[in-house]
């Protein structure tokens, strides 16, 4: 028998794979049963009602999709009301992910979702900050640093910090979250992209620009998860363009302990399964006996990453 | 490539399956519209009520490359002879890609997804308003009214009358069928009102049945609230996951006095005409 | 007859294809006449010789490519000697792709290569800066300022910036492009991305990471043409993904004024042509006069890109 | 996706041409290696030279999506048939790919590529060490040496008297064939050294042709050295353009008491022997 369970700081996952918010619901569990994942990991939510973008909120692009939802929430109180209660029938960890536009209404929502129930909080900073201009929390260290001293004060769970891909200084992002308190990584979010419809002259997307998931993001989102495994200290979450047992290896080895599953499962319903399979077997093949044994294990001659990414010179 | 699964579940479980289907046949109807027909387990047609549709992950093939899957109405579903039946129109990449598959050939489906039609007890006589597409979606409706005993008029409409589809189908269920065409002008909205009016007058309709457009959801909202009599419209919506998680499908509905945003693929694709609104 | 011209800064331009830099060379002449193409675009050079990175350089990643060449390097000496004068024989202006480590080194080398035969200088100002940390000076708004003026103080010649996708203020710095003196943008060059083979535990490049080109691309680089062309008042040409004629309109549409092709030439050699010929038999059918018209014709409704960067949220 | 272009220049300006050309026959020639015949125009044809290469378009087929092209040396050219040859063996998505073309398929190639074998005037007698894939690399030249009216020698390597693959080939263009296996251990380094040293003391070695191996790259370096027997060995190296343009081809090579990278693709993929680097 292979071992696949996972330590998240401090929180046990009997596996190492888990969907990626805001591309899972309840709704699953009529497809199959939710009691094999890793853990549950719910859509973001804000702490008010919000109603999401104009639609066409989703389109293709180069084989991958885009996406502009806008995080559509129905508030924190119906979402303790209703989504929480639901989760309490299975054993696998809740891990509840929340957004906020300014600091103080982020910390609120923080303090509001520490509930029972609740594993571990996934605090969304790859959303726009209105107190700078709109840029993400995670594009600059400065800001992750301080929203995440905010958010760590206002919990005693183990809060997970998803990163953005719209930044140039992702090490130096992984490891203010880290020094603010963050518990785990989990990169990472979608890519800001866009698409036109040369018939229509118009925006696939009705709010312009959307996020880029699926496999087109994979090489950059493993990239990020290998430089902020070799950055922070804490757990890295791999998250972008997996839909393959070989992804989820190969993130492994880049340094992720664990990964969330996104657009795949719009895909493919069970990919998660497929995928959990898969992983199972190819540790029993190649005789693995623990997938933690995978975490970190490329072979990268101990190249420094600085001198690395200063030599692609691009 | 991800590997599909086949069930590892039972089957009786859960309310919708990921499994590849074997094409039995896919051919023209006519020059606009095809039918795929799949050999699919009993299990998974027992599910199936008519306005439920599937999500279809279309092949990369032809240079074709369709990422996500598309929504698809059930235009049959038959468990005593293995057949799930769907009716489409080639307009984009994915349905393109349809078109190309050959018996024998596996497809990737997702479902039965969606909240179907309701026929209530009391309502004795149903009155179908179809046109184009909306025939793959209405048609199961017609096979169920008549398994329940219910009256049905069918107002098939199209461009030509060699693009009226389905309408030797609906009079073999015992329906009326009242064609109308863009060609001699009866399909008009003008003519449209006065039939349905008509059987109004007959009570030949408790309730009203349509698909998509715009102008027949304006009429039957307008002469339903005239004359109280209910109704439900299939809607379409661009859509990704096509089982409620990914948000991407709403369209806005009136309920209480407010407009609030619901999901095609879960709280629809059928909704309560008073409740849509035009676009 | 359709009008093909375009204007960058005031250097005409008889298309609006051209190649990009390190993936087009005087080879390519062997291939087709080059004198068909806009521009001619050479692989960027530095001041000294370079060796490059070591193999492998390149390798696949869901459907595009990585690479980690590493601007190997003769030397501005043998360019001018060798490179410049054989594309002389050209009425096609010649846009010659520079580098530096430090400005001082990138500031002489802008004026080592502004010499006759030279139309326009694109500054690669993707590449890292040693004297920051080995960040690229386009990462940031304030040091892409300040190596633009230090380069447009070397050069009379008109001055392309190359911008870099790693970025989280792609606005901010093509404004401070153009208030630091730039005459156009080139958006963009690679995003930094990884692949590890799973077999082999080792990293597919040489180099660790490398920069992500190919279809992949596109929707990232298409959004910040359109970013920049918003944000900046002088030229973008638009560079990421380019294969199909479809692609450079969409490019057009959302602002660029020209394109250049990468990887596409690696995959179909003649990509250019193909591309050039499909425009303009686009252009006819759609009885548009001049591929001037395209120019940011999309209808964005006007939306403000700051509130549809937030509305993404991500 | 992109479409291809056809001669759109005078096929007489220009170095190499991309094209599509039909497959005639692609076939296994045993267990491990295949052969692809396509039809080929003779300007094409003309243009190639021994020890070239062509950067194949793998099709995007049956679940493999290689993206870059493939770099094949030229196994066969006939101008006079319109043929165009290669041996391939499927290690990869790439090959893969090739694999499964059927007759009357295209195929996307780009070439001639790469700098030749070159034959110097006063070497009469030529020697080609060839194994595995090597062999379709240096086919071409045995029948440039009978064209030039030279002497060969080849000594065939091989796991297997199974896999000795164009030893009638070489036979049939007057070459004395040596072959050795691994099965019954005459392919070991001392016995091929032994072979080669027996050639030279014959007089029957001007040049030495290889491929590939390092092994061979080592023995042929020694034994060149010491009898003052220059050699050429074609080299492999993962590609993108195949022209020169890219710079992701590079090899060392030791010239002028400095390591310098050649590129496989433009300066290679034939090189000096003596001024190789083993790795
Ligand atoms: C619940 C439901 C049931 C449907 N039933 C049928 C049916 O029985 N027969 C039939 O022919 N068509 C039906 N449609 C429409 C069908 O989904 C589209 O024609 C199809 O998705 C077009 O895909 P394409 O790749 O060929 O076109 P493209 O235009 O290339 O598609 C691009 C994208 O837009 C989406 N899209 C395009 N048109 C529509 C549309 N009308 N509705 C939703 N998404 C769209 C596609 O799914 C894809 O994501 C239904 C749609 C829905 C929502
Ligand atoms: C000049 C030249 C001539 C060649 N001639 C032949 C020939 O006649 N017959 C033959 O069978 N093989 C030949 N090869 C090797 C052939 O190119 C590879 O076997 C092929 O590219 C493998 O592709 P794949 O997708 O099947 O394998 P994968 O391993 O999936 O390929 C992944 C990547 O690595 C590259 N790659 C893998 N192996 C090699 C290799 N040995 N050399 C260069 N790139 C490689 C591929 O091109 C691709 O980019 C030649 C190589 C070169 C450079
Ligand atoms: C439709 C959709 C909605 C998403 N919503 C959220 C969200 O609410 N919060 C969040 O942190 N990420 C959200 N994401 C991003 C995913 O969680 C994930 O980071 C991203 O899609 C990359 O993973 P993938 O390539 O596997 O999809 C969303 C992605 C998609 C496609
Ligand atoms: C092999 C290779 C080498 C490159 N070398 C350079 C370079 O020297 N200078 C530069 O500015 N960009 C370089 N680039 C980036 C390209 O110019 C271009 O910005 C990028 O590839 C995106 O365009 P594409 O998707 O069309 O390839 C290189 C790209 C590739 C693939
Ligand atoms: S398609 Fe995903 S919620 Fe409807
Ligand atoms: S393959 Fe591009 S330079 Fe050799």
């Amino acid at each position: 028998m292979v071992d696949l369970s996972i330590d998240i700081a401090g929180l046990r996952l009997k596996n190492p794979v888990m969907p990626a918010s805001g591309t899972f619901s309840e709704d699953l569990a009529g497809v199959f049963d939710l009691e094999r994942l890793g853990a549950h990991v719910t859509k973001t939510i804000t702490r008010g009602v919000r109603e999401g973008n104009p639609t066409p909120r989703v389109c293709e692009a180069g084989g991958s999709m885009l996406n502009s939802i806008g995080i559509p929430s129905k508030g924190a109180t119906a979402f303790l009301e209703k989504v929480v209660p639901f989760y309490r029938q299975y054993e696998t960890p809740l891990v509840v992910s929340i957004s906020g536009n300014t600091a103080d209404e982020f910390a609120a929502l923080c303090e509001q979702v520490s509930v029972d129930g609740v594993a571990a909080i996934e605090v969304n900073i790859s959303c726009p900050n209105v107190e700078e201009d709109g840029k993400a929390f995670a594009i600059r260290p400065s800001s992750t640093y301080e929203i995440m001293q905010r958010l760590s004060a206002a919990s005693s769970l183990p809060l997970w910090a998803k990163l953005t891909p719209n930044c140039g200084e992702v090490p130096d992002v992984a490891k203010a979250a880290e020094d603010g308190g963050a518990d785990a990584l989990v990169v990472s979010n979608t890519i800001l992209s866009m698409a036109i419809d040369i018939q229509s002259r118009r925006p696939k997307l009705g709010n312009l620009m959307g996020g880029l998931s699926g496999p087109c993001l994979k090489p950059i989102a493993l990239r990020m998860a290998y430089q902020c495994a070799r950055a922070a200290s804490i757990p890295v979450i791999g998250c972008g363009g997996i839909s393959t047992a070989e992804d989820v290896i190969e993130y492994m080895m880049a340094g992720a302990s664990a990964v969330q599953v996104g657009t795949a499962t719009f895909i493919h319903p069970t990919a998660m399964l497929t995928i959990l399979e898969g992983l199972e077997a190819w540790l029993v093949a190649e005789n693995i006996a623990s997938v933690r044994d995978l975490i970190g294990c490329v072979i990268d001659g101990e190249q420094d990453l600085a001198t690395s990414a200063m030599a692609v010179a691009q | 490539m991800l590997q599909e699964r086949q069930d590892t579940v039972a089957p009786d479980e859960f309310t919708a399956f990921q499994m590849r289907l074997e094409v039995k046949h896919n051919a023209p109807v006519n020059g606009e519209y095809r039918t795929l027909v799949l050999n699919a387990p009993k299990h998974l047609l027992d599910l199936c009520r008519p306005g439920q549709f599937f999500n279809l992950l279309c092949p990369q093939t032809g240079g074709e490359t369709p990422y996500l899957r598309r929504p698809m109405s059930i235009y049959g579903f038959y468990p005593e002879r293995n057949e799930l039946h769907f009716l489409y129109k080639v307009t984009g990449a994915g349905t393109r890609a349809l078109s190309v598959l050959r018996d024998g050939d596996d497809l990737d489906v997702f479902g039965p997804l969606g909240t179907p039609f309701s026929i209530e007890d009391h309502w004795r006589h149903l009155v179908l308003v179809a046109r184009g597409v909306g025939l793959a979606t209405l048609a199961p409706l017609a096979l169920e009214a008549n398994r329940l005993d219910r009256k049905l008029t069918a107002v098939c409409s199209a461009r030509h009358p060699d693009f009226l589809m389905s309408t030797d189908y609906f009079r073999q269920l015992g329906a009326e069928v009242i064609a109308v065409t863009d060609s001699d002008g009866s399909s008009g909205l003008e003519n449209l009102r006065a039939i349905l009016e008509n059987l109004i007058a007959r009570r030949k309709a408790d309730a009203f049945f349509t698909c998509g457009s715009n102008r027949m959801l304006r009429l039957l909202q307008q002469i339903g609230e005239t004359h109280g009599i209910p109704g439900q419209i299939a809607l379409e919506q661009q859509m990704a996951c096509g089982i409620g998680m990914c948000q991407c499908c709403v369209r806005p509905f009136r309920r209480d006095h407010a407009v609030v945003n619901l999901r095609v693929c879960l709280e629809g694709p059928v909704f309560d005409i008073a409740e849509a609104i035009a676009w």
